[in-house]
């Protein structure tokens, strides 16, 4: 076991499965450098020029050329430095990445991995700091991983990596400094398997990515009105692990629902129509979600900070379904 | 067959001269067949253009990589795809190449190296820098070849592309077919430089390239140049080959946009007419060449009988398929 | 009134808006010849190329010169072909268009249109047929407008073409060759109302563009079991009339979301995530959804029509929202 | 303010010494800021730059257009944007130019005719290709001035601009600040030619042009003589100036991947220094010279004290202003 932070985790399985297979290569801007967010650190002094190919700003051609080259054999890891430039190679995303096996009837194969930074909270700006995970979503034929940990950050990359489908992983920018104790060797965690990182009775909160932290904090918080909180880290919305959710759902009859992603449409409008249609009978209060607000993402710290989803809004929503003398009260029927 | 006296490079050249005769009138049973209404979705056809597929097939290597455009049935046949399945593919009968998912926009043959067909402009040029990216790194010889239409050259996606086969040394070539059009509109009317593609070659350190891709010889020679620069290490070329469509932009397009004359001059120029003229100058008698044409004829009549008595399609396969274990699960 | 097919009322809608503002000039593709789907048919005759620019095939250049053009003054209409395309110039109107307002401090403002053809039906495959409104709604600051019929096309795009703010609209491609009475002279329908189309008391079943029409025959054959379905048409999705689809849910108590998105994240989810939020103590059923499978769109006649939605899949929805003596009785507690 | 008995030609050479001098020591200030935690979000510094910003905005008149980048306070002030609002909104505090929801990479002046500083590489030359366009259809003889690095010539975006522009004939001059490097890469890495924009103008029927970005004077008649042919109808220039940024790519990056040797020959470049001799050169005093840089700094300090002491923003203001009329309702 080793302490890694995020960002390390990242560049050493990285480096873990190059070493499995040569037919990892990596591809994206600066990360001969160690890339931007030091996610590529060594790499390129480990495996050299003809694994590690640094390229100009063309995001199209990184994710095309990680494309064509998933078709003839290799695994491509393609580095996106911030997931808000998906926008500018989106096509090769959605409408050929996402398609291509399906279109041309099983014949070709896409076995790839795009990944990099994802969410706000930095005071990147409208620009740097979206978490997107929601597009990829909308879009059927690509497989989305977004680790809330460093050693979720190791399994869910492998696991990508050695996938035979094209996976997206969403890295939170604001994750990369964060440190855990990381499993040494092989360590690969099943895409579409959600976690339950905190079991409880009371109300199931339901998290990705940096709002596992939150969901986390909350349940501490809530424990203070005897609130015990149910913690599910969802880990990939594709595959989703709703019978997870519902399962959870199911015994505590509450849920918050707690996204990066504006609420207008994010995943957890997507948990939550699972919920409306399959869990309705066991539903004690209505469903809650806590998103971004439907606004781009400012900079400045006070703003952006009411923008992202906080500690304070997941305790209030989770009071607010658990407080039976409250205002919740007349909706709970069972 | 061409007759056993003749000489091999000539039987090679009237065998090319078969394959376009071939598929001309293959792209003509599909017109005809769509306007039966028995093509679904849009139907893009390449009469006029065959000399390109068909030189560049004839210079690819098996194992070699071709991508195209939903313009895309002579690349694929010029490479060895089978008719019968590509037809099917368009008639949403059973035993079709992609198996009625695909249709005509998308014909792919990963067995005989036809990497695919694409929709989206320029979105390929990417991919087929992907292709060739693999090649280099496996350190085999294969080389890629990636067919677009001059409306093309003004996207996105294809600047980046030849950037980053030129830094790269990728082993791809690049061919345009300039037909003079996009959709509808002249692409002189939209495009700042007169040859689109030729012309921007300088701009990523590439040589001006350009062929008569009407002459299937001429599109052998200059292409058949290209991929042995490209396999030998010397990287990307550029080429483009100048050409037209006899026909509309697809099957339900009349291009009156287009004046007779514009027309009937190309038509003069048909790449079937010049094959056939350059073999019977090369002394392939009218007889060979008429056996040549109807056996073509005959071979499409058949195919075209074959796949509309083909069963129709199993429903229940478009919901299977989306991932590589064949499932299309998202969730449990 | 003049009987008009869908496209012919974009056209003139389009013809009419720029006899009443100077300012409006429409960019495109092959628009000077009417364009592929006969949408600005006649435009450059009566207009002349000062008002209609026929450009290249670069998308980003269209919608980004749409957007300048915009910030300076004009009211620029843009088509983007089929709206798959949006994909390759996605940075231009999610990540520029959308935020500009915003992250100016509201200094740059970007009155403009962006339409299009949208959705599936006609076997134009994977990436010709897709309905990408879903793309859009996760995105916080553009508005969305979906029109169901002809006089709808009229009136939403004539309020889109003079709204303060961007507004993408989504044409129905298997909607164009359909006719209707459309008003003469000023037609405008606000953004962000919701249209009831058949009044009914015994379900909700609420459509979008193509899928209005299958609500509203769902809504014939339902009669024949004695479900009185009430039909509304959501004509935008951003603003959204959630007011109006929550007091139709709360008369009826049931409802069906019928979308051509892909169930995984469309705008149903959206809707269902509201109702789950806001009327969970109204409705007698669960939310149901009737929406695009979760695959790329295949060619095929019978293939596509398996991945679409349908009449019959609307009808089975309402059916079992309302048979009291079917299986989903059991879960019904009100 | 310059000597009352100095031609006028000299005075203005003199202010835009000045200006260079101030935007180098508000860059320098915004360093010595951030190091001090006081800067949210990233900020990318021009020192170094100057002189391109101060001559391409001398040439600009008032109603005139530029756009940006997020390396754009250079930009922004050289139209006169007030610094005390640009450092305001770096610091995120009320008065802020972009009411602190843009912050360092999103600096806007619509009234100085800045239409904003945009993030993502690429995507605010189709938008200057949109000013020029309306200015081209009202007719109007305003010309857009488009700033963008020698990184951003490797993007579709790009690509797609300077064709459209061309081919339309648009008011608008493209500047290529080339400072060798995209992040931490050379561009000469990852780019076909060795003058990433100015050999890929004849790709878009332009001639290649080229100035020294350190010559404050030579921008300014290169650009200034793209200008007018702009304003005469004369269409687009794509000029590329060479230049070098002192610093890393923004205030956090110690660009350790640049010998010490190759910054020091650039810093002996500097521009400010070039200016400051060729106006010695003609004549202006040491002494006026020293009066330029003691206001720019009491200036900037002055500016700074002000901005460190301005309250805080109101934090609902995130929660509207995202249409046109204030609000931000997306449902009812
Ligand atoms: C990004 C994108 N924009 C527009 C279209 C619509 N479209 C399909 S083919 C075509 C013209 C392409 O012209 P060219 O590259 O010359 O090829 P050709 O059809 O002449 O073979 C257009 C505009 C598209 N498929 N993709
Ligand atoms: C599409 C996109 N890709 C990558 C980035 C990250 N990025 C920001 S600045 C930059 C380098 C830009 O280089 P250049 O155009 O030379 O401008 P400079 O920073 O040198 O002024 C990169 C790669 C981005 N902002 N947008
Ligand atoms: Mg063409
Ligand atoms: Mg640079």
């Amino acid at each position: 076991m080793a302490q890694l932070t995020y960002r390390a985790a990242v560049a050493a399985t990285l480096a873990h499965e190059m070493r499995r297979d040569e037919n990892v290569v990596l591809i994206g801007e600066d990360i001969g450098a160690g890339g931007v967010f030091k996610t590529t650190k060594g790499l390129l002094e480990e495996f050299g020029p003809t694994r590690v190919w640094d390229t100009p700003i063309s995001e199209q051609a990184i994710v095309g050329a990680a494309m064509g080259a998933s078709m003839a054999g290799l695994r491509p890891v393609a580095e996106i430095m911030f997931s808000d430039f998906y926008a500018t190679c989106w096509d090769q995303v959605a409408n050929e990445i996402a398609k291509v096996h399906y279109m041309t009837g099983g014949q070709l194969s896409c076995p790839l991995v795009v990944r990099g930074a994802n969410g706000g909270g930095l005071g990147f700006g409208a620009q740097h700091s979206q978490a997107v995970e929601n597009w990829a979503m909308c879009v059927p034929g690509i497989k989305i991983a977004s680790p809330s940990s460093a050693a979720e950050a190791v399994g869910l990359l492998a696991a990508a990596i050695r996938d035979d489908d094209p996976v997206l992983v969403f890295e939170h920018k604001a994750l990369y400094g964060s440190r855990e104790e990381c499993p040494d060797g092989e360590h690969v965690v099943a895409l579409g398997q959600a976690a339950v990182l905190r079991p409880g009775s009371d109300v199931t909160l339901v998290g990705l990515a940096a709002t596992v932290g939150l969901c986390r904090q909350a349940a501490e918080q809530l424990t203070g009105d005897s609130v015990d909180a149910e913690v599910i880290d969802l880990r990939t919305l594709v595959p989703l692990d709703a019978a997870g959710v519902l399962a959870s759902v199911r015994r505590t009859g509450r849920v918050v629902l707690v996204e990066e992603n504006p609420g207008q449409l994010g995943w957890g409008a997507g948990v939550a129509a699972i919920l409306a249609e399959e869990a309705f009978l066991d539903l004690r209060t209505p469903v809650a979600r806590v998103s971004g607000r439907n606004i781009p993402i400012p900079v400045a710290k006070g703003l952006e900070a009411a923008v992202n989803p906080s500690v304070e809004r997941v305790v209030a929503a989770a009071r607010s379904a658990c407080d039976t003398a409250g205002p919740a009260a007349e909706m709970i029927r069972n | 067959m061409p007759g056993p006296g003749m000489l091999s490079e000539e039987r090679a050249a009237l065998q090319r001269y078969e394959q376009m005769v071939f598929i001309r009138l293959f792209e003509d049973k599909v017109d005809a067949l769509y306007r039966q209404g028995q093509v679904r979705g849009p139907a893009h056809l390449g009469q006029g253009q065959e000399a390109i597929a068909v030189g560049v097939g004839s210079v690819l290597q098996p194992g070699d990589y071709s991508i195209g455009t939903y313009r895309g049935h002579a690349h694929a046949l010029a490479r060895g795809t089978p008719a019968g399945a590509v037809l099917r593919e368009l008639l949403g009968r059973s035993g079709g190449i992609c198996g009625g998912k695909g249709g005509s926009m998308h014909i792919t043959s990963l067995e005989h190296g036809y990497m695919g067909s694409y929709a989206i402009v320029g979105a390929h040029l990417p991919i087929a820098c992907g292709l060739a990216w693999a090649s280099k790194i496996k350190g085999t010889d294969q080389v890629t070849a990636c067919f677009f239409g001059d409306g093309t050259t003004n996207i996105g996606a294809f600047h980046e592309a030849i950037n980053l086969a030129a830094i790269w040394g990728l082993p791809v070539v690049f061919v345009c077919e300039n037909n003079s059009y996009m959709e509808y509109t002249p692409i002189s009317q939209v495009t700042s430089v007169p040859q689109p593609a030729a012309d921007r070659a300088p701009a990523y350190g590439l040589p001006s390239v350009t062929v008569d891709g009407n002459d299937v010889d001429a599109v052998r020679e200059v292409v058949g140049h290209a991929m042995e620069t490209a396999r030998g290490g010397g990287g990307p070329t550029l080429v483009e080959a100048t050409t037209y469509r006899h026909g509309g932009h697809s099957a339900a397009d009349p291009a009156d946009y287009r004046s007779e004359t514009e027309v009937a001059s190309w038509k003069e120029r048909d790449p079937l007419l010049r094959a056939r003229a350059a073999l019977a100058a090369d002394g392939v008698s009218e007889e060979d060449l008429e056996v040549v044409t109807a056996r073509a004829s005959a071979e499409t009549q058949q195919i075209a009988t074959a796949a509309l008595e083909a069963p129709a399609l199993d429903v229940e396969s478009a919901l299977v398929g989306m991932w590589s274990d064949g499932s299309a699960q998202w969730r449990n």
